[in-house]
């Protein structure tokens, strides 16, 4: 009989924390999506070996300290912001790896004319979009991608079209830029999906590799503590009604 | 008279809540009243603590360095507060989770089995009334009545049904709760 | 005709109980322990070991990355 | 009296906006202020007042956003804390450049930069000395609990229309984090639209009657002949200001040896301050600003005359401190304690540092005296001699 | 025979002056379109009858002193502003006719997301965008809107992608917006474009009436300051140039 | 001696900066300064530098991308006018906050709004005090010539690296726009990557080697106390740059008995004015601060042993007028005298109005014999009556 | 057959001279005056007046507004 | 010496290259200069005018309110600077468009048809090289060397053909001046 310490040795391990993950136990809430995110683009940087040309901008959100996790070159950005630090990196190094990492309040709100003049100037960099339909950070409030009846906690009766109006689909937007090479979008809440997810986060770095311009990865992600449900539950009301108005899959390129 | 009150523990444990009532029960009896949450990442899980006054006059800080009161629930909060009770004061604890028991000797000492007495109410959602009961025992500044009224006011009116378990909870404390030790 | 066998080891203090593991696991290893880790989470556990391939269904989706899984050929 | 509640101060602006009539609030989620906008959309007060209340993109559509209304003649506010505060600031020139009535919180938190969510007071040369760009004042409101949170957006509306100037709260995280009883007024309705254009009707955009000339909000002026025109109209009207609109407070002061200059939060620590002092027999007071422009300059200055020395007392590296020396201009020592990027000074410490301030402007004092009494000794001996 | 002075007569008047334009002088240089849209508008205005409801909204740029010259209650907005400055108004009086007069630096750079947002929220505002390529005011420098190869201020050498970047097609970007009703792409440089644009901002105006959100009326024009051209060859420079990248006509409702 | 130009100040702020080795420009459209990322768009310097060259798609997006040049160590700048300056508060108080080298140009104009685009030097409490949130101050250089605009880049960049601080170059629409002589100095290669690794190793972002941490970039401490220890950390840099960075110009000061204090285009005013005045026999002289932060209060402070009255002539409602009160502490008289909203004040008023200050001081000084003389007769009278 | 006489008056001083709504003329009544008016510019005139219809395209295309046209049926 | 010169004039006269070819001529001859346009919304068609210091000794104010020179090509600059001249100074106008000549009698005016003889010269674009000529008849304070060199300076390559061109101007109009009077 084979017992599990036999298994268990150095030999078999098939699967176990990349590197270019720090020590730190990640801030975000039991079952947040964030995590598996990071851990897939560190991975595929790893893969790549291209640690040494990367750099990475994290702004305000719940992944502001995506810094203290991610054992890469690392760059806080201001709300919103996140793709004008990353074109203010790309231009003075042009060879390296830039990504910016963004939430959906940040990158469809507050930063809208961030993201759509750096995709239009076909700058050279991955954009993240994490897709969580909230506001994590700030204590769950409506986001620009919160679904309509959805509650938060500045939309407490649900988001009503009439006064918050539409749920906004950047990544669509964003894929009618000429500066833009590729644009899909993912998820990450079951196997299936990260693995998708994993390659096109490959297929990004390889498109900054070749000086495509922008590749945007929209990843549609849970906030269970937003949302007020056990992550498990998220995940199932993620596929319910997130995904119908936020179809998984390549949108270009 | 005026009171001060730290309480301090883990995020769940409801403590900004009963500081919330205690401030509630404060008011009603025509008291000055003070509430005041150390805020932060920290709440996400971690610890939560509230600084609560209670008084006749004008309340000026609404932080302190040191209280009349520590009610004192896990073990973070033991070794951060302990040292913060006024020589005289009084220290009221739940031993649940606590590995190194107060140990200052100026201070009166209480010892509150609030989890205990809250699984026997079979209701551990009570946790915090039961600790609530025990340092009204203790320091009767507000009576039942205003606690009441506290109560009604800070629950939404749907949930004014619990007002009465929550009595039951608090009368449990002011049973439960123990004198450990007397300031020397 | 060789079986596959896996192991997974959870890292039970950084484990943030979430039960997606024990979802995503096709073969229901995992299961959620009665026991709190120190920061007070029920932490995931192989419940039925045997029944473990390796697939990593549940280190891709543990948003902490705390699964760390073993497999090997077996007969 | 009205009807008491215990509320956080952040809730406390909210339940004001909506009982004093209050036609709009914009505004985006920034800790430590979130509550503000949670509190009206859980409220929804639009069908029962009319109240508008919406969620921008961005603190600065926000505040553009209360410029369009208020430059409709109608009240309308924002709120954020610091770096969102920092974002506004063309806006806020704007709107004080084309003269709208506004309300602006700013509920402080450390900085710079993304900083901390903890309650700070870094942000009063921002707020006083202008953090955008021309010669302008904003009328700025320091309240120092949950109460002042509640009055003074009733009546930072009923300045910035007195003025036609838009009207800042500084608050910071503690207030508005805290709860304490509100004592709240009675509901006041919106101005019908009709009220609006009586009252606002020489210049605000309601869409021009036949009766009047179009009107203009603007701050723009091609030529600079006019534009120095208009900013001399501005600075006339912050003198009238200035003479009509200072509110301060004194605590104390009366025998008061050392006084503390302190506003909200810090005005707070120090009576506690003055509480253990006069425990230990200190003479000490305090000067709070409760508007911190206007500034309570002269009332510091004449208190220069009896009081020893001053200690500003500020959660920042010392930026109102400037303001208390410009006021005492040299006839007494000024000094500044302050603890800073987010952290709280407690009253214990604040009041060492009195003593400290003591210790030292005594022991000066001492040599000079006897420095005197060693010259007098040596007439006298010198005399003596002779 | 009849004569010139039997012609005109009051009587036979078939064009003047809408009453809703002021008697000051256009600062606008000679051949600008400015002049033409601001007329189609005022009298839709006038000839809806809806001055005393109407209140416009006109930002930075060369129509920043259009307060001057349109005899209707107007706000000036800071630059890119005008849609959230819009929305202030149009929240407090949900009855009045709201709109904004932008330029492309406005509305597609420095206020990419004031304009999105506004869009997205379905304000019931009428948005006017003349597009004439460049920032006119502040003395041609290059505008989102700049076509490839085009020689402006700030690029004086011609547009070119790899530093610039792609044009930007915001309107086609904002049709896509759920909140607004109507967008269309029109001129004024010749009777019949200008019949076509009258009729659209008809429309618009109506819509608004019919609170139907946002009507989005681009207007490519010229500006031959900017161009260095004189009107009539910048009109048909336009036609040749700008009409290819920015086509005329209906694009949604 | 370095090639003579006649050049504009802005262009010579744009040739300076790629001579100097600047990485990257990143700016946006406004008058009065547009020129400078026009001549750099026309220069094209990338092909021969290196230098990147972008024009943002708005103010912020510039100061954002200054701080992602700058947080790789690189030579980063952009310029504005005042409210494109007010707009990039948010993140110059996050490069301060950062610690980033960077250089921020603001050629002023009238404010407050949209005002003017005529010269104005209303934007110095905004440069000096703090404009963004939070305790942080900039290194202010305010130069008074266009050869001083075009020094003041490489002194800008050098200072911003020193100190890891950002460097603003507060300069106004008439330095900006007018034409005058230029030594221009020789190009400097831009540094190799290998040499910017070299220098800022140890925080910059380059993409981490096998043999190093990762470098952050960040403000944020979610907790206060290490946010307090970054804000000590700030303080004393700041007190640092105070000691070792301060410049300023004395000029005929050495008879002086009333003086001049000016910067930038109003410094040159002034020393019109003081010809003028030396004309008419008046002892005037002028102290010029060349940082603005660091401000030079010791100088100041020591010329009020000597000096009767300060004027502090501002193109402002008068906002550095209180650096120099506190500089003079109430020793001696300080008052102010501006023009503003885009309008220039001549020598010959200056000079008038330093003449009426001349007159108000001098009087009361006579009053002051009088009285004294008056008192002294009084008491001899007395004497002699009895 | 009515025919359709038309006229213009241009507001000369008003005029910039772009030559827009000479081009514009489909019967070719406008052209550019020798003359300038006050502010340097050349304006446009009826220079065939007989052969304007007061069918406004003039009218249409004028940025600064500077066009009345007149129209009457003749005949 | 230092001469203080304000040109004064239509958008089109090329007030501000005059002002700048004289600038550098200055620079050429070691001199100290200073070129500072009024600049603003009225560039575009308005008036334009620009002051020009040029001095051996280190410039302070650009700005002036009284000039040595003033040279005026409108009449509404002759409304505005006529005043301007110090007493003694001089005033070089073209009385072209001129409705109201100068009326001052304590300076020294002088006439200069520039656009007239630009007409001659069939070249109406060396209109303000007239002008400069006829300044620096009056006032040569630098030698038609130093214009030769500041001319290529200021001009890009490509136009350096045109310096023969501008250069006979300036001697038409060094010619064409005249003294309509001198200061009483
Ligand atoms: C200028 C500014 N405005 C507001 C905030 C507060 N803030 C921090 S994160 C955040 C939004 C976070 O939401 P999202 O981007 O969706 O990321 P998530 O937290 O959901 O991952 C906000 C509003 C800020 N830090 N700065
Ligand atoms: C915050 C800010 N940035 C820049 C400017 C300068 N500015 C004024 S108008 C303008 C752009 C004008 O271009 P556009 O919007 O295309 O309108 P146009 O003048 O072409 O009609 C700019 C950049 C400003 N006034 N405010
Ligand atoms: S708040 Fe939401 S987004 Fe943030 S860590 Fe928690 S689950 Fe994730
Ligand atoms: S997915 Fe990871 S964190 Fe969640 S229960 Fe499983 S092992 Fe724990
Ligand atoms: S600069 Fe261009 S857009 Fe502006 S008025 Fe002139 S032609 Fe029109
Ligand atoms: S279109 Fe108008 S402005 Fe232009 S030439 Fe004709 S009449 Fe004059």
């Amino acid at each position: 009989m084979v017992t599990i310490e036999d298994i268990i040795k150095e030999e078999n391990k098939v699967f176990s924390k990349t590197k270019l993950l720090t020590d730190k136990t990640f801030s975000y809430c039991p079952g947040c999506g964030h995590g598996v995110a990071h851990r897939i683009i560190m991975e595929v940087v790893e893969e790549m070996g291209i640690v040494e040309q990367t750099i990475g901008v994290a702004p305000v959100g719940c992944s502001v300290l995506a810094y203290d996790f991610m054992d890469v070159d690392m760059q806080q950005a201001a709300h919103g912001r996140a793709p004008a630090v990353a074109t203010g990196i790309s231009r003075v190094f042009p060879d390296k790896y830039v990504f910016t990492y963004q939430g959906d309040g940040d990158l469809a709100a507050i930063g809208t004319a961030e993201t759509i003049h750096a995709c239009s100037r076909a700058e050279n960099i991955v954009i993240f979009f994490i897709n969580n339909g909230i506001y994590g950070m700030t204590g769950g409030q409506m986001a620009p991608t919160t679904l309509i009846g959805m509650k938060t906690s500045t939309s407490p009766h649900g988001r009503d079209l009439y006064n918050m109006g539409f749920p906004i689909k950047i990544t669509e937007m964003v894929a009618q830029l000429d500066g833009v090479q590729y644009v899909t979008r993912q998820a990450v809440h079951t196997p299936a999906a990260v693995r998708k997810t994993k390659k096109a986060v490959k297929k990004a770095f390889e498109n900054v590799k070749n000086r495509k311009g922008v590749s945007f990865i929209e990843i549609v992600s849970n906030c269970n503590s937003g949302w007020k449900m056990t992550p498990v539950k998220s995940n199932e009301w993620m596929e319910e009604n997130m995904f119908p108005v936020y179809p998984l899959g390549d949108i270009k390129g | 008279m005026t009171e001060e009150i730290i309480i301090a523990g883990f995020g769940g444990q409801g403590v900004l809540s009963m500081g919330k009532i205690l401030a509630y029960s404060g008011m009603m009896k025509d008291l000055e009243v003070s509430w005041m949450p150390a805020y932060g990442p920290e709440m996400r899980g971690g610890t939560a603590n509230v600084t609560v006054i209670v008084s006749q006059e004008r309340i000026n800080s609404p932080v302190l360095k040191m209280y009349d009161t520590a009610i004192i629930l896990n073990q973070q909060s033991m070794d951060k507060f302990q040292k913060s009770v006024k020589p005289g004061g009084i220290l009221i604890y739940d031993n649940n989770g606590i590995i190194h028991p107060p140990t200052r000797t100026d201070i009166d000492i209480y010892l509150i089995e609030a989890n205990k007495v809250a699984i026997q109410m079979k209701n551990t959602k009570v946790f915090n009334m039961v600790v609530l009961g025990a340092f009204l025992k203790v320091k009767p500044i507000v009576n039942l009545d205003d606690v009441d009224k506290g109560l009604k006011k800070s629950l939404p009116e749907r949930h004014h049904h619990l007002v009465a378990l929550n009595e039951e909870a608090i009368r449990a404390g002011m049973e439960a709760v123990k004198l450990q030790q007397k300031a020397q | 005709m060789a079986k596959i066998r896996g192991a997974v080891v959870v890292d039970v203090e950084r484990c943030k109980g979430c039960v997606i593991c024990v979802n995503a696991c096709p073969t229901n290893v995992l299961n959620m322990s009665k026991e709190v880790n120190g920061k007070g989470y029920s932490y995931s556990f192989m419940e039925n070991p045997e029944a473990c391939t390796g697939c990593m269904s549940c280190s891709m989706v543990c948003p902490d990355v705390v699964i760390t899984v073993y497999r090997m050929k077996v007969g | 009296m009205g009807e008491l509640r215990l509320m956080k101060g952040n809730e406390a602006i909210a339940e004001a906006a909506i009982r004093c009539g209050c036609d709009a609030y914009f505004g985006y989620p920034i800790t430590p202020q979130s509550e503000i906008l949670e509190y009206l959309t859980l409220e929804n007060p639009e069908p029962k007042t009319g109240m508008v209340v919406l969620q921008a993109e961005s603190e600065i559509a926000a505040i553009n956003m209360v410029y369009g209304s208020s430059a409709c003649g109608k009240k309308a506010m924002t709120s954020s804390s610091s770096p969102g505060i920092s974002l506004k600031q063309e806006g806020i020139s704007y709107i004080a450049g084309a003269e709208l009535p506004a309300l602006i919180v700013n509920v402080v938190r450390g900085g710079p930069g993304l900083g901390t969510i903890q309650p700070s007071q870094s942000d009063y040369f921002q707020s006083v000395k202008g953090g955008g760009h021309g010669d302008y004042k904003l009328i700025v409101l320091a309240p120092n609990s949950v109460q002042e949170q509640y009055d003074f957006v009733a009546l930072g509306f009923e300045l910035a229309f007195k003025y036609r100037n838009p009207v800042l709260m500084l608050s910071d995280g503690a207030i508005g984090q805290m709860m304490e009883k509100v004592e709240l007024t009675d509901y006041i309705p919106r101005l019908t639209n009709e009220e609006v254009i009586k009252r606002t009707g020489s210049w605000a955009t309601h869409g021009k009657p036949e009766y009047r000339k179009h009107n203009i909000v603007t701050s723009l002026n091609l030529q600079p002949e006019p534009q120095e025109q208009h900013n001399h109209h501005l600075q006339a009207k912050y003198k009238e200001i200035e003479e009509n609109e200072l509110r301060y407070e004194k605590f104390q002061c009366e025998d008061a040896e050392y006084v503390f200059v302190a506003y909200g939060t810090s005005s707070r620590l120090c009576q506690k301050a003055i509480q253990l002092g006069r425990e230990k027999g200190l003479k000490l007071g305090i000067i709070r600003p409760i508007t911190l422009f206007p500034y309570p300059s002269k009332p510091i200055k004449k208190a220069a005359k009896k009081v020893k020395a001053f200690l500003s007392v500020e959660m920042s590296a010392g930026q109102m401190v400037e303001d208390v020396r410009l006021a005492v201009n040299g006839k007494r020592p000024v000094e500044h304690y302050g603890r800073y990027g987010g952290m709280i000074p407690m009253p214990d410490e604040i009041l060492e540092a009195m003593e400290e301030l003591i210790a030292k402007v005594e022991k000066k004092a001492q040599k000079k005296a006897e420095k005197k009494a060693k010259k007098k000794a040596e007439k006298k001996a010198k005399k003596e001699q002779k």
